[in-house]
């Protein structure tokens, strides 16, 4: 199985995605907390790397640090005042959740560390072919779910400026960005 | 660097997202957690794939609609938040408990 | 199956409905009644009877399949929502972006028909999605009252999370089972040693969160008094029927046609979210001083039955319980849909949802009175009506598939929740109003009272053709199901 | 389709038209014309046809379970379908003048004819499942008629209290049946007796339950539908509370019919009660139990109908003396085992339902005469109506001497019957032999209460401003108080002397068990003695206080009665009585009421908002019981699967 050779990569990653997923759930500026993503978006993108999924890399960067993440920024700094970062930004079962998280952690890290994987193989297809194979799928095989995620996503529009849209002034901040999404979905 | 060494990742991210999902006050911190937990299970799809089952279709699909999601989610999540800005002038969690009992 | 893509045309036809809507909603004049709900019905029943000629299919390789089991269950899905589009008829004069409401309303639906007909855990999870995205918004509709705000955000937060817990899960089933196509899964599962394998179950457990969200049943219930409180009722209503019938309708595929070698391990799970739904929503319904939360508190009880029929599963060889099932939710939708809408015309005139406010609604609305004690009646399963019928099928097939203390538990708890029933309809018949003033129902919103309460009293007198209906629904997932057990073989 | 049909339907139609006379609001005073002709009609086509069969499918579900509709008149049917048939439209036309000017008139007799229809139902039903729904039908109706003043709170309260300890029972009964018919694969009634004989042949598994617990688990939750129905102890307490509904109601449903189906049902199922004695031992001590109970609190009412409800209870508890003794088999077979007890307790019922039918329809009729007086029922404001109210007053004295079973009123032949079967038991059973003392005294308790009862409410001179005012009601009331007082007269005497009854139950030809000379004298001797006390008590021109009250040391009764004896007995008898009647409905008040309806009741209440409060409002805590309602079923699968493969099995059941 070890035909990736080097674990310096993946543990740079792997600490870089973990390290700052930590600090975006307890940093107390919440601006800090979505800038904090960033980095974690990033070392996923690079575990996807990691395992060739080079399209997944991209989509990951453009959608995710790209889209969501500004989204994000848009919404903090509309309401950052709300908040005030000097009080603790969790709440008080703090503690106990944090307990009730590390065990479960290492409850499934257990059962899936221990499960005997099947034909578990070390096969490695080019990048370019997966990417051309998943295209194929979506306008073949997949076109359905292809379909209806389009739908999703017009849905999650409608209803977004449904909510969003207050009922005189014109559209608030959030939308331009909204407007963005279906042409940075995947095609 | 083996297929355990993914999931474990996988696991903790997911564990992370779920613990600030619990425990933010700040209703878009709560959203920003529950993304993570969304990238756990992507990197969980990936990474099968990548081990068990590389010539297999469907992890990738699920992945495409994975990242679909969290972009719909975001989106009304967001406006959600937004209005509940607009009712309540707050977006802290803890204090928008009208509905309870 | 034949390769028909034709089956796909009410899906395809009703989200262009949807589209159509939202378009034809810009120019329209506003203010205006537009009776856009009566166009929702008139599609919506063209779009039925497509569905009732379009042929079995199996799709892409068993991607989507369209059984009787799909045509029986989008049969429910578009019952309701056209009772309740007849009845959100009545709202459109106050109503902004009704266009959207509808457009909204009808993708939910093409969600759940989606669930009904998913040959994997892909398309099940997609409809699930679009289902509950939709259903963030509607839930939130009445942007100026801060309920129905709070509402959406509980709704959304915890239904965010249990997509990502249950999109978690479906990986370490990929992962597990190397397929998350129903049939791939029931060849894997068979070949696994189930019961030793925990990844196996960690899966599970995971994307039945998701699942556990749509049905509401108990430990998963916990979103479900506080929105369907906050909720705008139509909204409510269709989220109190439609939605949870889709998850009755997922958890049944993906334990008959996903997992049908593992019943046995089923089985305690079932029993679990049975017991804790049936005891906790009988139990806290009884101290509820609200309608819309007193309904949502027996919506949860009333899963809690449901799954004693599910948990019967391994000895009646599914069929009985999933034909009990089937009836159970068809008659619930009418039943539970003609509660929320009698609450909604009290609601309209009185601005309240209390059970106080329904204080002798016999003397200012007598039509409305009895709808409400037919409603009443039913849930708390009095014979002659459907709930009644609906209960005794249920509690057969649990009784038959050997879930004998179950039964027994769920008829104790059943002459519990008739206390609370009877002191709605106490407050209904017996209690001096407070106002003498006659309620007035809108004429649309009465039309749909009226359908479910006809249906209400009809599925009861004569339960035939409706059990019939339910075992035409168990024969196509029986299908599917023989045939995934034959190739395993 | 056959006309037997008609039996339960002819009443059904006759409530849709009354139904919707009530809700166009006019032409609503021909209501009744049609609900007493479906009513007189269904009746017409028993006796008609005296015996019938007729089923139908109404339901298939599974594979294997087939639910009927059916009308099955054999003998036993053919008598209740009398009884009620008869009862309900005398009652309906009493009703016509006693409903008069109430609100919902047509709605009144749409519920009646409802009651009749479900009744019917009940009584010609040949399987559990009808047996079952047309039980609850029952209830709802008893429910919506004791409620039918909605505007009185206690009327109100009295419908829910009546509803849901009737419940409590039925669960019993509910589980009863499906115990039953999921043994038998059916809910016909042979198919379920040959069942029972296999079970107890050892020939047959049983679900859930071993074969011999079976075997007197199944009879006895049957019984708890009887008890609640039937208002036996400890689910008596509704009966009383009850009689908030008009008083024809009070008459038709909680006196003649709707009570009696307990009875009915018990007597239609003895077959499967026969096989173990605990199953009878049981009936024989509730029976007991209630009988003796409820005549000693009806000793200190003053509530009209309250005393006639108590007497209801205590006579509904004789007819399961007669059930659990059993006495002598008559036609011993697997599907219908017929008794002396058996045939004793319908032949109790039947000569009840026309005396408690004739005793609360002219309480009614003195009520209807008193209805301005603030409290209409009270007795102590009555007094001297006989010269008033004649025809009432006379009727009323035969269903008085019927109720206290004075030879040769009805009462006395039937009661016999029941005294006979508990003699014949009570050479096998030790228990019938006490519960036989029991029955004689409670007959003397029952002489004194019935007999005061009508003084009080008759004799002497009028005690209020309106007994003085008071007239006798119109002929549509009083003639049906004629035709129940013939009958409460004759018809006892009738039945036993052409050995009718049993016969008639059983198909059979064969004469009547003879009436028991020594056991006849003792009974009516004590029923004398009793009716004596009572006219000691109370045949007094002016009744200032009711004796039963009255203190010993009384010098108003020193003086007024010169008797010593009557110091006597208002000390030795009545005082202890008095006492006895107050401690008893003491305990039922405090202990059994609250056991019943008030235990379960709180656990439910402080469990639901225990429940409740995890619903904090706080939408993250939601979100945390969702990972750890997944975190639980994990660990409880870890631990059935790994650890401890044994409880996975057995909580598996299988067939």
């Amino acid at each position: 199985m070890n035909s990736i050779d080097s674990h310096l990569p993946f543990l740079i990653m792997s600490a870089l995605t973990l390290g700052s997923a930590l600090v975006v759930v307890r940093v107390r500026n919440i601006v800090h907390a979505g800038f904090w993503l960033l980095p974690c978006f990033l070392g996923v993108a690079g575990l996807y790397a990691l395992l060739q999924a080079h399209f997944f890399v991209v989509v990951q960067v453009l959608i995710y640090v790209g889209a969501i993440l500004v989204l994000m920024l848009f919404a903090l700094m509309l309401t950052q005042d709300v908040m005030n970062p000097n009080k603790p930004q969790t709440n008080r079962m703090s503690l106990p959740i944090g307990l009730f998280c590390v065990v479960f952690a290492a409850g499934v890290a257990a059962i899936l560390t221990g499960h005997q994987w099947m034909n578990s193989r070390d096969v490695i297809l080019p990048a370019n072919v997966q990417t051309r194979q998943l295209g194929q799928a979506l306008i073949g095989e997949y076109a359905l779910p292809f379909e209806i995620a389009s739908v999703l996503l017009l849905a999650a529009l409608v209803g977004a400026i449904v909510l969003a849209k207050s009922e005189k002034e014109p559209a608030p901040l959030p939308l331009p960005s909204l407007e963005a999404l279906p042409d940075s979905k995947p095609e | 660097m083996n297929l355990s060494d993914f999931l474990v990742v996988s696991a903790l991210l997911f564990m992370i997202g779920a613990y600030g999902a619990f425990t933010r006050k700040n209703a878009i911190a709560v959203i920003l957690s529950i993304e993570l937990m969304l990238n756990a299970a992507n990197l969980n799809f990936l990474s099968f794939w990548r081990f068990l089952h590389p010539s297999s279709m469907e992890p990738q699909i699920f992945v495409l609609v994975g990242i679909t999601l969290a972009a719909a989610e975001a989106a009304v999540g967001l406006a959600v938040i937004l209005n509940i800005y607009r009712d309540f002038g707050t977006i802290n969690v803890e204090d928008i408990s009208l509905l309870k009992g | 199956m034949p390769n028909d893509y034709s089956s796909l045309h009410p899906i395809i036809l009703l989200t262009v409905l949807a589209l159509f809507i939202i378009l034809l909603d810009i120019f329209l004049p506003k203010k205006k009644p537009a009776f856009l709900g009566w166009l929702v019905t008139i599609g919506g029943l063209i779009i039925l009877l497509i569905d009732w000629h379009s042929p079995d299919a199996k799709l892409w390789d068993g991607l989507v399949n369209f059984t009787s089991y799909s045509r029986a269950f989008d049969t429910i899905f578009l019952l309701t929502l056209i009772t309740v589009s007849i009845a959100s008829v009545a709202e459109e004069g106050a109503m902004s972006f009704r266009g959207e409401y509808y457009g909204l309303l009808i993708f939910s639906t093409v969600g759940l028909m989606l669930i009904a007909s998913s040959g994997g855990l892909l398309m099940l999870y997609l409809g699930i999605e679009l289902t509950s995205m939709c259903l963030f918004t509607l839930v939130g509709f009445a942007k100026r009252e801060k309920r129905s705000a709070e509402a959406a955000l509980k709704m959304f937060i915890i239904g965010a999370i249990a997509s990502a817990v249950m999109l978690y899960g479906i990986s370490i089933l990929y992962g597990v089972l190397g397929s998350t196509q129903f049939d791939r899964m029931s060849l894997a599962v068979a070949r696994l040693d189930a019961a030793q394998s925990m990844a196996l179950w960690l899966g599970v457990a995971f994307t039945l969160a998701g699942i556990g969200f749509k049905i509401t049943a108990a430990p998963f219930h916990m979103w479900a008094p506080d929105v369907y409180e906050g909720a705008p009722t139509t909204i409510t209503a269709y989220l109190s029927t439609a939605s949870k019938t889709g998850g009755i309708a997922a958890l049944l595929q993906f334990i008959l046609l996903g997992m049908h070698s593992a019943l046995l391990e089923w089985t305690p799970i079932i029993m679990l979210l049975a017991v804790l739904s049936m005891i906790v929503g009988n139990l806290v319904a009884l101290v509820q001083t609200n309608l819309k939360r007193l309904l949502a508190y027996s919506g949860i009880a009333q899963m809690g039955y449901i799954m004693v029929a599910i948990a019967g599963l391994q000895a009646t060889n599914g069929s009985m319980s999933v034909a009990s099932a089937y009836v159970y939710l068809l008659l619930y939708s009418f039943t539970n849909v003609g509660g929320f809408l009698i609450a909604q015309a009290i609601a309209d005139v009185t601005g309240s949802t209390e059970v106080s406010a329904l204080k002798g609604l016999h003397r200012r609305s007598a039509p409305l009175a009895f709808g409400m004690l037919i409603v009443l009646f039913s849930l708390g399963g009095i014979p002659p009506l459907a709930g009644f019928v609906g209960k005794i099928y249920l509690f057969a097939a649990g009784w038959n598939g050997g879930q004998h203390l179950l039964v027994l538990l769920g008829a104790i708890v059943s002459v519990v929740s008739l206390y609370y029933y009877l002191m709605v309809a106490l407050q209904v018949y017996i209690k001096d109003p407070e106002e003498k003033s006659r309620i007035t129902v809108h004429s649309s919103l009465s039309a749909a009272i009226s359908i479910c309460v006809v249906a209400t009293i009809l599925i009861g007198a004569y339960p035939r053709p409706w059990v019939e209906l339910g075992q035409y629904a168990a024969s196509g997932l029986q299908r599917v199901s023989s045939m995934n057990i034959a190739r395993t073989k | 389709m056959p006309i037997i049909w008609l039996i339960p339907l002819a009443p059904l139609i006759g409530a849709l038209i009354a139904g919707v006379l009530a809700l166009t609001r006019k032409a609503e005073k021909v209501a009744p014309i049609f609900t007493i002709a479906a009513t007189l009609y269904s009746g017409y086509i028993a006796l008609f046809l005296h015996r019938g069969y007729a089923s139908a499918t109404w339901l298939t579900i599974g594979s294997s379970y087939r639910i009927a509709l059916d009308v099955n008149l054999d003998a036993l049917t053919f008598t209740m379908v009398c009884v009620v048939t008869l009862v309900s439209a005398l009652v309906q036309m009493y009703s016509i003048g006693y409903m008069e000017n109430e609100n919902g008139y047509a709605r009144y007799f749409a519920y009646v004819s409802i009651f009749t229809a479900s009744m019917l139902g009940l009584v010609s039903a040949d399987n559990l499942f009808q047996l079952y729904v047309c039980w609850e039908l029952v209830g709802i109706c008893s429910y919506l008629l004791i409620g039918f003043w909605w505007f009185k709170p206690s009327a109100a309260n009295a419908a829910k209290k009546a509803f849901v300890v009737t419940r409590f029972g039925d669960v019993g009964f509910l589980l009863g049946v499906l115990l039953l018919s999921s043994a038998a694969g059916s809910f016909q009634f042979t198919d379920i007796a040959h069942t029972m004989h296999a079970i107890s042949m050892g020939e047959l598994f049983t679900p859930l339950v071993s074969a011999r617990t079976f075997l007197w688990l199944a009879p006895l939750l049957l019984f708890c539908g009887a008890v609640g129905k039937s208002a036996q102890f400890p689910l008596h307490i509704w009966l009383p509370d009850a009689m908030e509904g008009p008083t024809p109601v009070s008459a038709l449903i909680h006196a003649a019919t709707m009570v009696a189906a307990g009875v009915y049902m018990v007597t239609r199922l003895f077959t499967l009660f026969a096989y173990v004695p605990v199953v009878t031992e049981t009936v024989l001590v509730i029976g007991m139990i209630t009988a003796f109970l409820s005549a000693s609190i009806a000793i200190v009412q003053n509530d009209i109908k309250k005393v006639l409800a108590y007497s209801t209870i205590s006579q509904l508890g004789y007819m399961m003396l007669g059930l659990g003794a059993m006495g002598t088999v008559i036609a011993p077979s697997v599907s219908g085992v017929y008794t002396t007890g058996q045939t004793a307790a319908m032949f109790h019922l039947t000569t009840h339902a026309m005396f408690k039918a004739l005793l609360f329809l002219t309480a009614g009729s003195v009520i209807h005469a008193l209805h301005h007086s603030s409290d209409p029922n009270d007795m102590r404001s009555m007094g001297g109506l006989m010269k008033r109210m004649p025809i009432t007053a006379w009727t009323c004295l035969a269903g008085v001497l019927a109720l206290a079973g004075l030879f040769p009123f009805s009462g006395f032949w039937s009661k016999d019957a029941i005294f006979g079967a508990l003699r014949e038991a009570s050479s096998k059973e030790p228990v019938a032999m006490f519960a036989l003392v029991v029955a004689i005294i409670v007959a003397g308790m029952t002489a004194f209460y019935s007999l005061r009862l009508w003084l009080m409410t008759f004799w002497g001179e009028p005690r209020s401003e309106h007994a003085e005012h008071a007239h006798e009601s119109p002929w549509v009331m009083t003639l049906p108080l004629v035709i129940l007082g013939f009958l409460s007269v004759f018809l006892g005497g009738y039945l036993y002397f052409g050995d009718r009854f049993a016969n008639s139950l059983t198909g059979l030809n064969m004469p009547t068990e003879p009436l028991n000379p020594a056991l006849a004298g003792i009974s009516t001797l004590v029923a004398l003695f009793g009716l004596g006390l009572a006219w000691k008590l109370y045949a007094v021109r002016r009744l200032e206080k009711d004796p039963v009250t009255s203190l010993p040391s009384s010098v108003y009764s020193f003086l007024v009665n010169l008797w010593y004896m009557d110091a006597f007995w208002n000390r030795f008898g009545a005082a202890w009585v008095v006492a006895l009647g107050g401690m008893v409905a003491w305990f039922d008040r405090n202990v059994v009421d609250r056991i019943v309806s008030g235990l379960p009741a709180w656990v439910c209440q402080q469990g639901g908002l225990a429940i409740r409060k995890t619903e904090s409002g706080q939408t993250q805590s939601y979100a945390v019981t969702v990972l750890a309602a997944v975190s639980f079923i994990i660990v409880t699968l870890l631990w059935l699967t790994k650890y401890l493969p044994g409880p996975m099995h057995i909580t598996m059941i299988t067939h």
